[in-house]
């Protein structure tokens, strides 16, 4: 992690759309009067996935004067977590998992495979279409290596499946989200080995 | 009070105590950085750990456990504490290290070295060296605004600035983004700060990362000669200590004084240093065919002396301004009312207040440190965030410990804490009487100027009275009832009755145009004197008042001399002298000592000892240094039951401009920046 | 090995229905309104007896930690219950099955230990990442809440809400302060203890936070008897528990097994072995990147649970077992840890600020071999510094792996220094991105 | 009168044996800037007492050690071998002339604020700004 500072070129306003503002609304309800700052973290998120994955500085404003907040306070929490992206970021915004057990698994090559295609991280694509961060540990470890890619998570990657992944994304081909092996979830490849007594050895489900 | 034994010595301290303090309390020293009696506890420098025994096998940070936390010993032992044990040395060690590790080696070029907590801990607590051989943090700089010059590669991230701003001053200006190594302190997008206490981060700051701008490399700490003085920025008189290097004044910081600042001042007490060395009054101006010209103390002694006996007693009359201490005031009415005259008034901004209603009608009588006893605060035509800074502070304190009703009349401002708004003027104030939002038994009512100078202020002043009477403010040992002075001269000058004698003329009578052939004018710079009069002008700076007269004696400011004020609470303080005045200026009672003397009845004392003890004779109360003299409640009652007519109109600010309200802060650079700075932002908040 | 009888996770790999029907049918939601009238008192005791330890890396009993909570209601003092579900320990990744899974043995569990807790209010944060996650669980809530399960006016009697919160990527809000802080609003600070959280915690009042898995087998525990419980796994680590099992064996997977199942046969039976057969294993990191690792002779027969893990100078944490084969450069994984825990550090407190990062530099130089042997003592000797020095477990989580590494690998460092200062390369050895 | 100099005092030039051992042994290498000599053994001979060469110099008028320019410095004392007279070395453009320590001469430095600097040290600041009346 660096430092992060809000991109040079802002856009000049940001208002949220009329769907989000209500939702808004009804999330603050959540939470007991007067703790309407609990929603900050959501709020941004909110923003940021309104305005193209990223957030901008009117949109730190907005928030903190629809909560009731200094400044200054948003601007802390908008700096703290890594998720908020403060610049630009690609239509597909890769985030990949470079943490020990993705490591272990070969995310090396995965990153290989970006810095050849995308080039360095945080650098957007001249078409728009990608850039790419490598974070820490994205809690999917039983299927690494992986990378989140937007909202979703593609996982059990190898250097060939990952530029399949991403040549599909870049041609807007469908995608499978989730494993790219063809398993449901964390289960051990292949058969189970337990829950059998439910699901047999489960390769009807992985088939699928 | 709970026992508690610190490296073996037993001590009892009251059971919500810190460790920390229990140390401290046994004559052990515990390093810290974080911790502020008067900011919310951190616990994040992990300087102040320390070894309790039967505890967890590490250290504890002492500031952030309570004595009530800690279990005793098996069969009721009091808990034991070691501060220098060799678990603790290690830890602090280790401690300081790691501060050190990214904290630049610029201690010859840093302006805090010498009075820095961190040179002095590394001193006495660090290891003898460093082992870290990686390349140091570097972090860009931040504008913070005019008063605070930062050098954040410095900063420990102590957070000590974030929560002053943030609980103190009420503002939430600054805050700490990013995270890990990378946290940076730093104002919203290094916009200025907007708070009027935000000097104070730079006595905060415990390394040299805040400091304070205009003093930038202007001296060492241990070149200064330290004068411990009270300031007359506003009517609070807080305690300060001038910091001068050779004849000049370099800075001003704050002392104690808990029943007035604490610890805090304003950045007007603060920053106007530069004013006292800009404008300066340095010898005797005559007026001849329409210009000033320089004069030599006797041509300018003579000429106010001829003109003086020239003049018929009725035709003569008498300012004082808001800077002006008692013993000048004391002389000058001795002087005028010497040859006769009753044009007397010490209140050029038309307030209605009078010494013969009493001394309680026009003090602070909730004083200060009573702030923290009371229930309730009402507000009426004040803006204390501008008119005493320090004391809004005390409010806000006062507020966030809850249960506190505000409400206010008049201006609606950001006060750094959420009040009532009841109205703008004195019908709001009169619906209060008839019916208060909340019952209470130790409310302040707070008056200000804005409530007093209006030419209806005599009755503002009865149903304030009546408000404090009737909900709670005036009961037995207690007297809500405070007026918030602007001017630090003013309450001495109404303790001497330095008012309008039997048929005297008023401030606003002798500035008229033809009314007055002499005037003699102490420093008043905020009454504009009309054409007609001879204006004898004694004061410091070229303001209004030096442009206005026929003849100019240089005065001394308050820095320059010897002299007692009183504060708004009544409290009598005194000013010392830090330098001399520049040039041919002098003090001013000798001034009028001298000017005495050349009109051949010379006043009846030759040095400021006997002025003192003449001051003394006539006034027992103003020598009772840092006392309260008494003012009675009764004298209230009185008030309360004259008749109150007010106007209709809304009551007015009585501040327009924190930052430039007397000639010494008109003079400075500092402050006329700051006033820009606030009148950019006045003007964004109304697009 | 757990007989699939005893599992409490019955659709942990999601392959049967995930709806509330499905979960119905798998056992959950049955006769809740029973548990509930064992009263607050009773179900804190069978917790107890149950021996159920958090789940969440600490060890700390469950049902003592809902015993801390006030008795007596106090209406300007709501108690919560705050579910910890900021799944971010590298290794980790059991609660996000749960909720994308088997939402529903968290649900009732929430209800249940609410109901324990006197709590009518519940808050699950939800690590930011997990997006798809956060969207099931919302939406089995919002059956649970149809079926009136759950709610102000549901069929148990007892008024009870529960909420989706969710962070936005940083591993301290799994600090259970820290968490209270980022949901009460504010950068995800540990606060300092005591007061404790049962004291004072979200929004001032008393609130127990709980890991998503120790709230998921609560209504299994109570429905089959403490005694059940406890008679799975050794005394004082009892009961089953969900393994995230990663790394270096040939198939990774999460698997909810008995506590104390000895290394070889978790590994072996479920993982495929170790990746080369197990004498190819180097080492283990057996909770999760924060405990110490363990070399392959000490861990291989070794049980897994809390007291055994100890025993090695590692600790079970969260059951997450990375494991690493003799292909493995471990210095630099260890130093890729390094480098998360100065990501991670939220900056408060110095010791952790200025030491995670001090140590990431040494220990990176340390894998390419750019370094002095006297830096490995000062290494260690800094970990420590910063161990038991700071307001959070952070500090210590970062010094663990570093004292794992110089315990047991100290020879592969020295090796490696020599390797260099015998043929100096300019080339870096990439650890992380920067 | 330079010869009575040169006879009495050992401190300007070279004294009489000095010269007397240059004149029978020394060989001229060459002059620097200042007219500093420079001398070898003649041949370059190892000295027996040394096991190198002997090198040395004799001043023109006082001798002070700090007169030899640095090129001449390490030649005297075996940095180098080739003498700078043989060196096609130029002076970069932003390189000072040599100049020998002026320390104890009426060069010397002195820091603002010594008393033997000469001009008086300034105030400690504008001390103050007097006000004039405008005109």
């Amino acid at each position: 992690m660096s430092v992060r500072r809000l991109a040079e070129e802002q856009p000049a306003s940001f208002e949220f759309t009329p769907e989000n503002k209500a939702w808004l609304e009804a999330q603050i309800a959540k939470y007991p009067d007067g703790r309407q700052a609990s929603m900050v973290v959501p709020a941004l998120w909110q923003a940021q996935k309104q305005n193209d994955y990223w957030l901008p500085q009117k949109a730190i404003e907005k928030v903190a004067d629809t909560l009731g907040m200094p400044y200054i306070r948003v601007l802390e929490i908008a700096t703290f977590y890594t998720m908020f992206n403060l610049e630009p970021v690609g239509k597909f915004y890769v985030q990949l998992c470079g943490t020990t057990p993705c490591m272990l698994r070969g995310s090396d090559e995965l990153i290989a495979v970006l810095e050849r295609r995308v080039g360095p991280q945080r650098h957007v694509t001249a078409d728009g279409l990608f850039s790419w961060l490598e974070v820490e540990c994205l809690g999917a470890c039983c299927n690494a290596p992986m990378v989140q890619i937007n909202d979703d998570y593609y996982e059990d990657l190898t250097a060939e499946n990952f530029e399949k992944l991403l040549d599909d994304l870049a041609a807007g081909r469908p995608v499978k989200i989730g494993s790219q092996t063809g398993r449901v979830s964390s289960e051990p490849a292949g058969a189970l080995t337990s829950l059998t007594s439910f699901y047999g050895d489960g390769a009807k489900a992985q088939a699928e | 009070m709970t026992r508690i034994l610190v490296d073996g010595v037993e001590v009892d301290v009251p059971a919500e105590y810190t460790l920390l303090q229990a140390c401290e309390e046994a004559g052990a020293e515990v390093p810290r950085f974080c911790f502020h009696e008067r900011l919310s506890i951190a616990g994040n420098c992990r300087m102040c750990l320390v070894e309790v025994k039967g505890g967890p096998p590490k250290p504890q940070a002492s500031c952030a456990i309570a004595v009530k936390d800690l279990r005793p010993g098996p069969d009721g032992a009091p808990p034991e504490v070691f501060t220098k044990s060799p678990m603790v040395k290690k830890a602090r060690e280790g401690v300081m290290e790691f501060l050190l590790v990214n904290h630049p080696l610029d201690c010859p070029i840093c302006d805090q070295g010498g009075e820095c907590d961190l040179q002095d801990q590394a001193l006495a607590f660090g290891g003898d060296s460093s082992r870290y051989a990686e390349n140091k943090r570097a972090v860009e700089d931040k504008y913070i605004g005019p008063l605070v010059k930062t050098a954040m590669t410095r900063c420990i991230h102590c957070t000590r600035c974030v929560r002053f701003t943030a609980e103190i001053a009420g503002t939430s200006d600054m805050g700490a983004i990013g995270r890990g190594e990378d946290m940076e302190i730093t104002t919203y997008l290094q916009t200025a700060m907007t708070s009027e206490l935000q000097g104070n981060v730079t006595d905060l700051c415990p390394v040299g990362a805040l400091l304070p701008k205009p003093q930038n490399f202007r001296a060492r700490p241990w070149e200064y000669q330290k004068t411990e003085t009270i300031d007359v920025q506003d009517a609070l008189g807080s305690a300060i200590r001038v910091d001068a290097r050779g004849r000049e004044v370099i800075r001003i910081l704050p002392r104690l004084n808990e029943a007035v600042n604490e610890e805090w001042i304003s950045d007007k007490t603060r920053q106007v240093v530069d004013g006292l060395k800009a404008q300066r009054l340095d010898r005797p101006y005559i007026r001849e065919n329409g210009r000033l010209r320089p004069a030599s103390w006797q041509e300018a002694l003579g000429t106010v002396a001829a003109k003086t006996k020239a003049t018929k007693a009725e035709k003569i009359g008498a300012l004082v301004g808001d800077l002006a201490a008692l013993e000048e005031i004391f002389a000058l009415k001795l002087l005028v009312e010497g040859r006769g005259s009753a044009n007397l008034d010490a209140r050029q901004d038309g307030s209605k207040l009078d010494p013969r209603f009493g001394r309680a009608s026009y003090l602070f009588n909730a004083s200060i440190a009573g702030i923290d006893e009371a229930d309730s605060l009402l507000i009426v035509g004040s803006n204390p965030r501008k008119e005493a800074p320090v004391l809004n502070a005390r409010i806000r304190k006062r507020w966030l410990k809850g249960d506190f009703l505000i409400s206010a009349i008049g201006e609606q401002a950001d006060l750094t804490y959420d009040y009532d708004y009841l109205g703008a003027g004195p019908d709001a104030l009169a619906r209060f009487i008839e019916s208060a939002p909340t019952a209470s038994a130790k409310r302040i009512v707070l008056i200000g100027q804005g409530a007093l100078t209006r030419p209806d202020g005599r009755a503002i002043l009865a149903l304030a009275a009546q408000a404090a009477r009737k909900h709670g403010g005036l009961s037995e040992g207690w007297n809500g009832f405070s007026v918030l002075h602007t001017a630090a001269a003013r309450v001495g000058a109404l303790d001497l009755g330095f008012t309008p004698g039997q048929g005297g003329l008023d401030a606003a009578d002798i500035a008229k145009a033809g009314v007055l052939d002499l005037v003699f004018n102490l420093g008043a710079d905020e009454i504009a004197i009309e054409p007609g009069a001879f204006v004898v002008y004694i004061g410091t700076h070229g303001d209004k008042g030096a442009h206005r007269a026929d003849v100019i004696l240089p005065g001394a400011a308050y820095t320059e001399k010897f002299g007692l004020y009183v504060n708004t609470e009544g409290r009598v303080q005194e000013a010392l002298r830090a330098t001399f005045p520049p040039g041919d200026a002098r003090e001013d009672w000798a001034i009028l000592r001298a000017l005495s003397g050349a009109l051949g009845a010379p006043l009846p004392f030759d040095s400021q000892k006997q002025l003192r003890a003449k001051l003394g004779e006539a006034h027992p109360h103003l020598l009772r240094l840092d006392q309260i003299g008494s003012a009675s409640a009764a004298d209230l009652e009185a008030v309360a039951l004259q008749p109150a007519t007010a106007w209709k109109d809304d009551f007015a600010p009585a501040i327009t401009d924190f930052y430039l309200t007397n000639p010494i802060a008109r003079a400075s650079a500092t402050m006329a920046e700051c006033s820009a700075l606030a009148l950019d932002r006045l003007k964004q908040a109304a697009e | 090995m757990l007989a699939d009888k005893d599992r409490i996770f019955t659709n942990l790999y999601g392959i049967g229905d995930k709806s509330l029907a499905g979960a119905r049918s798998r056992g959950a939601w049955d006769n809740t309104k029973a548990l509930l009238a064992l009263g607050r008192d009773k179900i804190i005791q069978e917790m107890k007896d149950s021996g159920l330890r958090g789940r969440g890396g600490a060890g700390f009993s469950t049902g003592l930690k809902w015993s801390f909570m006030p008795k007596t209601p106090d209406p300007a003092r709501p108690s919560y219950l705050v579910i910890n579900a900021d799944e971010s320990e590298p290794g980790t990744c059991k609660d996000r099955e749960i909720m994308r899974n088997d939402p529903q043995t968290l649900i009732e569990g929430a209800l249940i230990a609410s109901f324990a807790m006197g709590a009518h209010a519940s808050y699950i944060y939800v690590r930011g990442e997990f997006i798809a996650e956060r969207i099931a669980l919302q939406k089995a809530i919002d059956e649970a809440y149809e079926a009136r399960l759950i709610g102000k006016d549901n069929i148990h009697g007892y008024p009870f809400d529960l909420y989706v919160h969710h962070g936005a990527g940083a591993y301290i809000c799994g600090e259970e302060t820290a968490l209270i802080e980022s949901l009460e609003g504010k950068k995800g600070m540990p606060r300092l203890k005591p007061p404790f959280p049962a004291n004072v915690g979200l929004y001032g009042c008393p609130t127990t936070v709980n890991n998503v898995e120790s709230i998921a087998v609560a209504p299994t525990i109570l429905r089959r008897g403490a005694s059940w419980f406890a008679g799975i796994g050794k005394p004082n680590n009892t009961g089953t528990k969900l393994f995230s099992i990663s790394g270096h064996v040939n198939k990774p997977c999460n698997v909810e097994e008995a506590m104390s199942i000895p290394f070889r046969e978790l590994i072996d039976r479920h993982c495929g072995g170790v990746r080369g057969g197990s004498d190819n294993l180097l080492a283990v990191i057996p909770g999760g990147s924060s405990v110490r690792l363990v070399p392959a002779d000490q861990i291989i027969d070794c049980p897994m649970d809390f007291d055994s893990l100890v025993k090695l100078g590692s600790g079970l944490g969260t059951a997450a077992v990375i494991v690493m084969d003799k292909s493995t450069d471990i210095i630099r994984a260890i130093a890729r840890i390094s480098y998360f825990y100065k990501h991670e550090s939220c900056g408060q407190c110095t010791p952790c600020r200025e030491g995670t990062g001090w140590m990431w530099r040494v220990v990176t130089r340390m894998a390419e071999g750019r370094a002095h042997k006297r830096e490995i003592d000062m290494l260690f000797d800094v970990s420590k510094q910063i161990e038991g020095h700071t307001i959070c477990a952070l500090g210590d989580a970062a010094a663990w792996p570093i004292q794992g590494l110089i315990n047991h690998f100290r020879g592969e460092i020295e090796k490696r220094i020599d390797r260099y200062a015998a043929n100096p390369h300019p080339d870096p050895v990439r650890v992380a991105a920067e | 009168m330079s010869y009575i100099i040169r006879f009495f005092t050992w401190w300007n030039r070279a004294t009489l044996s000095t010269g007397l051992w240059t004149l029978l042994y020394g060989e001229r290498v060459g002059t620097d800037e200042f007219g500093n000599v420079y001398y070898r053994r003649r041949g370059g001979k190892k000295d027996k007492a040394l096991g190198f060469e002997r090198r040395w110099v004799i001043y023109k008028g006082y001798a002070e050690g700090s007169a030899t320019p640095p090129g001449w410095y390490g030649w005297l004392h075996h940095t180098v071998d080739t003498p700078p007279t043989q060196e096609k070395y130029a002076p970069k453009e932003w390189e000072l002339p040599y100049r020998p320590n002026l320390t104890g001469t009426s060069a010397a430095y002195h820091p603002p604020g010594s008393i033997l600097a000469e001009g008086r040290r300034a105030p400690a600041g504008g001390d103050y700004q007097a006000w004039t009346p405008e005109a």
